[in-house]
């Protein structure tokens, strides 16, 4: 069953299609991976779907529903959620605060029943922050609790980005470059954890990546877009040995690597 | 060696107390017998100060915090002839404090610089104004005025509701504009409601234009005409209790969460399903309330308003407390508006008065055109530099909240962990 | 650092001032604080002799009226101060005087024209200085029988003072049959009002009347006169300081204003008193210098009668209170005074003064009693 | 109505023009130091002042000097106008030295500066005043008239139905400068490297460094200029106005800074052409809003009409007129 | 100190950083000849952007000393490095986003004169980049992340440094461009440039470079020419997996 279905979408700066006609559709449960050369459109197609910027056409259906014309806090009620390939944690605050910022969406509070000391209200922020350290113990950061989001290294603020994205408990999760700025090793465990958001959560994962041995071994599925246009679609395998990715994006050693 | 000395003094909690009664005894009974001295004053304040940076459990804490505030200094002052005084600077710095809270709301959570915060003050001050004095008899067509002063206490919320409604009004156009834009918008803003309040003497006379709302009720309890300074500072103080209360309340909910997110990263923020525009017009909303409220007492105890008070440095002293005091800090914010206040109110008063008097009789001799008593805000000015270099965070800067990771992982441990396959559990997951 | 106490075996009493000592209007608000010194320096001898020393407390209240109230809450709090000359600005005054009214300091105001002032009935607010609504009409009349002026453009600076001074002028203007061609407010502080004066320019007025000071009021009178508009531009007394004639240069001529201090140099005890004042300050006096002067002269002789009612003791404010209020016919180098039931001045008069050239104090032109 | 209206044209015109350059040049000084510390300078308002007082200064002095009275006025313009400038330029250097640059040292948050700049405007206008009154007695200062020749600007011969405007020559001083000044301030900032360097530290400062760019040099630069700019406006404000006061700086700071913001701040053309438009607006509003309103307003709401003006325009343009969108990459 | 000049082109003495109270750097010990590429791997929070700020005055150390061409640089501010010759590509881009493309790459020459030159070296960087120059106009902000990553390397080539130091520069960079900067860096260097390079893709960093160190948790723990490393175990467990 397919859960998002894209259908021509364009989106135009000025002069510059940044994506031009593209229209794929992603199984439920899958994890799909949109690689490209830099600047081919990439980060514009997620920008799309989470509603940061509105497609000149086309429409994105969400089971069915179209996003859009929403806002962005309304895709991610929508149960979309993402991390961002600039990273942008709530840099000021802790870590655990980040998560249950991540929460916000489907905390029930009010914030008279807060003034009114209710007592589920103050029962359902005991569960959060249990529930935020469980998700940080998950993505290992459980020691970092306290620290500021922007003094951790660069690797951990990546994986925070995703525990904050997955506290939303989306259906959705989109991925932009996950892998940027860890080392193999890292990018071992992180492979790991993709894989097992996906069972364990039983969340969608669409991923954007450079780094196609993680590409390779997760993705059920893979988009290549280029300038804008998809140029090619299929199984990891069949991508691999596409002549006209390996010209335009993986190089001809890279393709070996994978 | 002292040090270490401190250090365990931090940790002896009984020993902390001892110390703390001591001190607020002895500060109590000084201010007790030198009861004119503002010096035995304030040093009665700085228990306050000292209270907060003890380790005490925080209910205690609160319990002792109110008993100074509310009992201790109210009773040691009242035994001076200063007592009105006292309670006059006490009850401003309630008044601005409450303010500053409110404006902490909006730029020191929310992170919207608002240079025209003043207006919602106006608002509520004028709200209870025109109809605690004769002024609405010129427009509404139905009702005597002024209302009585027992209708006062309606003025609060009736100020807070207003000045939340400005609050929203003028969050609508800070839909769009960002950062100092928008400072200048809530600038602007400030000015267009100052303005307009000194205008609106025609064509229908509302506010009674440049000449201001003389004879305001005073207000009434029991049937007690409400007038003094001492009085006025238990109902600051009760407002600026219910101020702490929600602003402490606030900061840690989902509310403030949302708030502290979209100042710091809107995008990101949005992307967590924080609706942009409810969250920052709840800031804009909330903080204004307070203002609101304090209008209406402020308005009662001038006994009459006029929109001198309201201007557009009003707006930026108001700022500066928020600021100094240190921005998304409670504390300090609480702590900067007291300084601010307490300094231009008393302090700098105090020492211009002095070295007047001493000029005066001959001890220091001064050209008149640096007479002390001109010297208030070049005082006031150095200071604020010299402050703002020395604690460039504020004087009590933000803190982050400490959460207890061990408490929180012996619960995630006791829990069912969808995150974690649990060994013993095995299977009982569906 | 508040108690009174004695020194040199007298006993300290203290005076108090209130005026903006800082910010735009401080040049009157001083010259209230040093005339009133003045008075203090003059009775000094007096007081010794009953075993008293007298002090001045000067404070400075921003024209804010939030400082006011402070400060007035100082004032009470210092038992040794038994009286306050002050405001400037009635802005000011009104509610610092909810302050002196509870703790029954007599205040005696040289400057506070508006009407509210003393309507409120309070017992410690008094005046000697008359009423905006005594001034607003007196310089219309001026304006309309004296001048002949028959379509009149009105300015005000959007203050307590300047507006309640123009509207009391406009009511009356009206009223004597003259034609009001506008009323339009300025911003206090702003150095450019040739918008207003093109709009009064073009409505071509008989005469251009200003409710509000002088900082404002002599740029407005240079501006006009740019334009070409060489006709009478007319003030109150916010208008009666040397440095309207600084500002406005040789433009000044012509101008007229109503005041509440006549000139003091027609009198020799007023003339020794402009020297003593130049000698002990080094500045030329201003109109409310001898009204400062007066103020207090008129607070110390209502002390002195409380003190001798008193039996010679110090006596509490209150007595002071009735003592201030009680006093008839006291003769003042500027003006003589007696306070009716409200604490106004029955012998305030206003007085029309015109500059002829370029040089303070103006010509007096004619002095108006109330009837 | 409309007859009325049209027939003051010309006059208010001249003086919003006038108004206008005064706010344009200040604005700018707002704009460079926004669009290098993102800082809302408070206190250039009262650098503005200052220059005044020191241009007032100098010109006592000079005319003091026997046979300098007899020296064309232009040339003691001059001479004053550059004084005032260099004075208030290095004071502005010095203001960033002592009261930004160590909140910079110590990466102290962004709005604390504003709490030094308040302090400065404070501590400048007092200190002004206590120097104005030992020397003169009087804080309020009046120069001596230079440039006070009146022309009549004939329009209503060729136009009947406008009236006649007339200006002093003053005016054409205020004019000529002003539009040298912003002239060449705008060839150096978009024409000359420091231009980019100036714009390269404000988005980034330690990269900007990284370009072998002295960023302490470049910032005290631009306040130099700044400030310079002010103090220099400051004299064309005592030509124009001939009386001035310590507190001249803060209503024309707001009114400049709103002028900054309405063309985009960070902006050079935009402040400049906000602060003209600022000024003209005000002069319309002040002479015509009674009428247009028929008399429900007075000309005391000219300022209420100015800000709306501006909050219309940034609803629409939120970067103001001349601002372009700042789109973030996400 | 100073007269015992080191006879190496960069020589870093005992270096450590802090940013506040964190200590960043425990005592780093390294130093980059003439003419060689070294490379610096390690693992997340190890203190390789820290070592690279510590150079280029970024961030100035508490204690150790840094001495490059002859010259004492511990102290130095940054712009005054970068005078001298040393161009640093930063972590995270640091694109001057309200910029154009073509600023971006002019401030990369601030301190060149020569109008001439300068177009010279930036015709050299569209023939690395063409993208770049299909995007003259167009705002640094704006750019896409791997453009951006382009137009950073581009910057600093416009300086013709002495020494340059990447931070990671194959981060979000397509597969085919990425063995296109490896190749750029092997050109500089072939020129004269001298490379100190940080990558996550330590693979790849040891294979190009001439020597290499390991840095974990703010110290030196292995050095040793590439080929070496390459095949010492433990850097085979830790960073090629
Ligand atoms: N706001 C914008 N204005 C103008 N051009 C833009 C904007 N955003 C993106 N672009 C351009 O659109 C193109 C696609 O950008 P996008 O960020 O989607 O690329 P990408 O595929 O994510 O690349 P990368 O792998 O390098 O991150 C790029 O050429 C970029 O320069
Ligand atoms: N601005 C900062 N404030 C506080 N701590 C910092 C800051 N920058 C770095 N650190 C800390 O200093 C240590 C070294 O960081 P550095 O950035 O040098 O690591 P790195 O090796 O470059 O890591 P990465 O591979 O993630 O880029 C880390 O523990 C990091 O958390
Ligand atoms: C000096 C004047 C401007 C004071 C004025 N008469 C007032 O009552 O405020
Ligand atoms: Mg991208
Ligand atoms: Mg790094």
């Amino acid at each position: 069953m397919n859960i998002l279905e894209i259908k021509n979408l364009t989106k135009k700066f000025g002069g510059l299609t940044a994506t031009s006609d593209i229209s794929m559709s992603v199984e439920k449960n899958s994890i799909t991976a949109v690689i490209g050369p830099n600047g081919a459109g990439k980060t514009t197609f997620f920008n799309m779907i989470t509603a940061v910027y509105k497609p000149t056409s086309g429409d994105i259906l969400l089971n069915g529903k179209s996003l859009v014309g929403l806002k962005p806090h309304q895709v991610c009620h929508f149960g979309i959620t993402r991390t961002f390939q600039n990273i942008r944690l709530f840099s000021e605050q802790t870590v655990l605060e980040n998560v249950l910022v991540g929460m916000h969406q489907r905390l029930k509070s009010h914030w008279v029943g807060t003034l009114l000391h209710l007592p589920a209200i103050t029962r359902e922020e005991e569960q959060a922050k249990v529930e935020a350290y469980k998700i940080l113990e998950y993505v290992g950061l459980e020691d970092f609790v306290n620290e500021s989001a922007g003094n951790l290294p660069y690797g951990a603020q990546r994986r925070l980005e995703i525990a904050r994205a997955i506290a939303s408990q989306p259906k959705i999760l989109l991925l932009d470059e996950p892998a940027a700025g860890m080392n193999p090793k890292e990018t071992k465990s992180l492979t790991d954890l993709i894989h097992d958001m996906r069972t364990r959560l039983n969340v969608t994962i669409i991923l954007i990546e450079h780094d196609m041995k993680l590409v390779m071994e997760i993705s059920d599925y893979i988009y290549v877009l280029d300038h804008g246009e998809l140029i090619a679609s299929g199984k990891p395998d069949d991508i691999r040995n596409n002549k006209r990715v390996i010209e335009a994006y993986l190089g001809k050693e890279a393709s070996s690597l994978g | 060696m002292i040090k270490t000395w401190f250090e365990k003094f931090a940790d002896n909690t009984t020993g902390q107390i001892i110390f703390f009664a001591a001190y607020v005894v002895l500060t109590t009974l000084g201010l007790f017998l030198l009861s004119d001295s503002v010096t035995a004053f304030l040093i009665l304040l700085l228990s306050l100060l000292i209270l907060y940076y003890l380790k005490l459990n925080i209910k205690i804490k609160w319990a002792l915090g109110l008993l100074i505030i509310a009992v201790l200094v109210p009773f040691a002052a009242s035994q001076g002839s200063s007592y009105q005084s006292f309670m006059d600077v006490g009850t401003l710095v309630l008044i601005y404090v409450a303010m500053s809270l409110g404006l902490n709301i909006v730029v020191g959570f929310a992170g919207l610089l608002d240079l025209g915060f003043i207006a919602f003050f106006a608002v509520g001050a004028y709200t209870y104004a025109i109809f605690g004095s004769t002024q609405a008899n010129h427009f509404m067509p139905f009702g005597h005025y002024p209302l009585p002063g027992d209708t006062f206490w309606l003025f609060i919320p009736i100020g807070a509701i207003i000045a939340a409604i400005f609050g929203i009004l003028l969050g609508i156009p800070v839909l769009r504009v960002k950062g100092d834009y928008l400072a200048i918008v809530t600038l602007g803003f400030g000015e267009i409601i100052r303005i307009v309040l000194n205008n609106m003497n025609k064509p229908i006379n509302i506010t009674n234009g440049p000449m201001g709302i003389p004879s305001i009720e005073p207000p009434r309890l029991f049937g007690i005409a409400i007038q003094n300074a001492s009085q006025f500072y238990y109902i600051a103080l009760v407002i600026f209790l219910f101020a702490i209360y929600i602003a402490t309340r606030l900061e840690h909910s989902k509310l403030g969460r949302a708030w502290k997110a979209v100042r710091d990263n809107e995008i990101a923020a949005q992307a967590m399903g924080i609706p942009l525009v409810k969250t920052k017009l709840a800031a804009f909303a909330i903080g204004a309330s307070f203002s609101g409220m304090m209008g209406s007492v402020f308005a009662a105890k001038q006994m009459y308003i006029d929109a001198s008070s309201f201007t557009y440095l009003e707006s930026t002293i108001v700022l500066v407390m928020v600021i100094l005091g240190g921005m998304g800090s409670i504390p300090g914010v609480i702590l900067g508006a007291a300084v601010v206040i307490i300094l231009n109110n008393q302090v700098l008063t105090d020492i211009s008065n002095t070295l007047t008097q001493l000029s005066a009789s001959g001890v220091i001799s001064v050209p008149d055109a640096l007479s002390p008593a001109k010297m208030q805000r070049f005082i006031f000015g150095i200071l604020l530099v010299v402050f703002a270099l020395y604690r460039t965070k504020g004087l009590i800067p933000h803190k982050n909240r400490v959460f207890n990771v061990s408490k929180l992982k012996r619960e995630a441990a006791a829990e069912k962990n969808k995150y974690k396959d649990d060994p013993e559990v095995e299977g009982s997951e569906s | 650092s508040k108690s009174g106490g004695s020194s040199g075996g007298l006993t300290v009493i203290k005076i108090a001032t209130q005026t903006p000592l800082s910010g735009g209007s401080a040049t009157l608000g001083e010259a209230i604080k040093n005339g009133a010194q003045l008075a203090l320096n003059d009775q000094q001898k007096a007081f010794n002799k009953k075993g008293f020393k007298l002090v001045l407390a000067p404070y400075d209240d921003m024209a804010d009226p939030k400082k006011g109230v402070s400060n007035a809450q100082a004032i009470a709090a210092d038992k040794s101060i038994l009286g306050v000359v002050g405001h400037l600005n009635s802005g000011v005054a009104i509610p610092a005087s909810q302050v002196y009214e509870q703790n029954s300091i007599p205040m005696v105001s040289p400057a506070n024209t508006a009407t509210a002032v003393t309507d409120r009935g309070l017992k410690t607010v008094n005046r000697i200085c008359a009423r905006d609504d005594f001034q607003g009409p007196a310089g219309a009349s001026y304006a309309v029988n004296t001048l002949k002026a028959k379509k009149i453009f009105i300015l005000q600076d959007q203050t307590p003072y300047g507006s309640g001074l123009a509207s009391a002028f406009r009511d009356e203007a009206k009223k004597l049959g003259a034609t009001i061609l506008g009323y339009q407010g300025i911003t206090v502080g702003e150095k450019d009002f040739s918008g207003v004066i093109s709009q009064a320019a073009a409505t071509k007025p008989d005469l251009i009347y200003y409710g509000g000071v002088y900082a404002e009021g002599g740029l407005i009178i240079k501006q006009a006169r740019q334009q070409g508009l060489n006709i009478p531009i007319m003030g109150g007394d916010g208008m009666d300081s040397s440095t309207t004639v600084q500002i406005a240069g040789s433009a000044v001529k012509n101008v007229y204003f109503s005041t509440v201090v006549g000139d003091i140099t027609k009198t020799a005890t007023g003339r020794k008193f402009a020297d003593s004042y130049k000698a002990t300050f080094h500045k030329n006096v201003e109109g409310y210098s001898a009204y400062g002067y007066d103020s207090a002269g008129v607070l110390l002789k209502g002390l002195m009668t409380a003190i001798d009612k008193n039996g010679g003791k110090l006596p509490t404010r209150q007595q002071v209170t009735t003592a201030v209020r009680g006093v008839q016919n006291y003769d003042g180098i500027a003006t003589k005074v007696s306070f009716d039931s409200k604490g106004d001045n029955k012998f305030a008069k206003i007085y029309i003064f015109k500059f002829d050239k370029a040089a303070y104090p103006a010509t007096e032109q004619t002095e108006i009693t109330k009837q | 109505m409309l007859q009325q209206i049209i027939q003051t044209l010309p006059q208010v015109l001249v003086d919003g023009l006038t108004l206008g350059f005064i706010y344009a040049v200040v604005a700018i000084g707002y704009t460079m130091v926004y669009g290098i510390l993102e800082l809302i300078n408070f206190a250039h308002g009262d650098i503005f002042m200052t220059g005044s007082f020191v241009g007032a200064g100098m010109l006592f002095f000079l005319l003091s000097i026997g046979f300098m009275s007899s020296v064309p006025s232009l040339i003691l313009f001059i001479i004053i106008i550059l004084v005032a400038a260099i004075v208030t330029g290095v004071l502005g250097v010095g203001i960033e030295r002592v009261a930004y640059r160590p909140l910079r040292r110590k990466n102290a948050p962004k709005l604390i500066a504003l709490i030094t700049s308040i302090g400065i405007s404070f501590i400048l206008e007092d200190a002004v005043r206590f120097i104005a009154e030992l020397k003169t007695g009087n804080y309020i200062l009046t120069a001596p008239p230079m440039f006070q020749h009146r022309f009549v600007l004939n329009v209503h011969s060729v136009f009947p139905f406008f009236n006649n405007a007339t200006f002093q020559s003053s005016f054409l001083v205020v004019s000529i400068v002003t539009i040298i000044m912003l002239i060449s301030l705008d060839i150096f900032v978009n024409r000359t490297k420091w231009g980019m360097a100036m714009r390269a530290v404000a988005q980034d400062r330690e990269t900007a460094s990284l370009m072998s760019i002295n960023v302490n040099r470049v910032i005290s630069v631009t306040f130099f200029i700044g400030s310079a700019l002010g103090g220099a406006t400051g004299v064309l404000f005592l030509i124009q106005y001939g009386t001035i006061d310590p507190y001249i700086g803060f209503i024309l700071g707001i009114k400049a800074f709103t002028a900054a913001v309405l063309g985009g701040i960070g902006n050079i053309r935009g402040a400049m052409f906000g602060g003209i438009l600022l000024g003209v607006l005000e002069m319309f509003a002040a002479a015509n809003l009674s009428i247009i309103t028929n008399n429900a307003m007075d000309s005391g709401y000219k300022d209420v009409f100015a800000f709306i003006i501006l909050i219309l325009v940034l609803i629409f343009k939120p970067e103001g007129l001349f601002g372009k969108a700042a789109v973030e990459k996400v | 100190m100073a007269d015992e000049l080191s006879k190496h082109f960069l020589e870093l003495t005992h270096i450590e950083s802090f940013y506040g109270k964190i200590q960043a750097l425990q005592g780093v010990n390294l130093y980059v000849d003439k003419g060689e590429i070294v490379t610096l791997i390690g693992s997340n929070g190890a203190g390789k952007s820290t070592t690279l700020k510590s150079i280029s005055g970024q961030v100035t150390p508490k204690t150790g000393s840094i001495l490059f061409d002859g010259k004492d640089i511990t102290k130095n501010p940054t712009h005054v490095n970068a005078h001298l010759g040393i161009a640093q590509v930063p972590e995270g881009r640091r694109i001057f986003p309200r910029l154009s493309v073509r600023e971006n790459l002019q401030i990369g020459a601030f301190a060149e004169r020569s109008k001439s030159i300068i177009a010279e070296r930036m015709e050299r960087v569209f023939g690395y980049f063409p993208r770049l120059k299909e995007r003259l106009e167009q705002k640094g902000g704006t750019m896409s992340g791997g453009e951006q990553q382009m137009l950073a390397i581009g910057r600093a080539l416009m300086m013709k440094p002495k020494l340059l130091m990447l931070d990671e520069p194959s981060m979000g960079l397509a597969p085919i461009i990425v063995e296109q900067i490896f190749d750029i860096i092997k050109e500089m260097n072939k020129e004269g440039m001298t490379i100190l390079l940080v990558e996550q893709n330590a693979f790849q960093a040891l294979q190009l470079a001439d020597r290499g160190y390991v840095i974990q948790t703010g110290n030196i723990v292995l050095e040793g020419p590439c080929s070496e490393l390459l095949t010492n175990q433990q850097v085979r467990e830790a960073y090629l997996a």
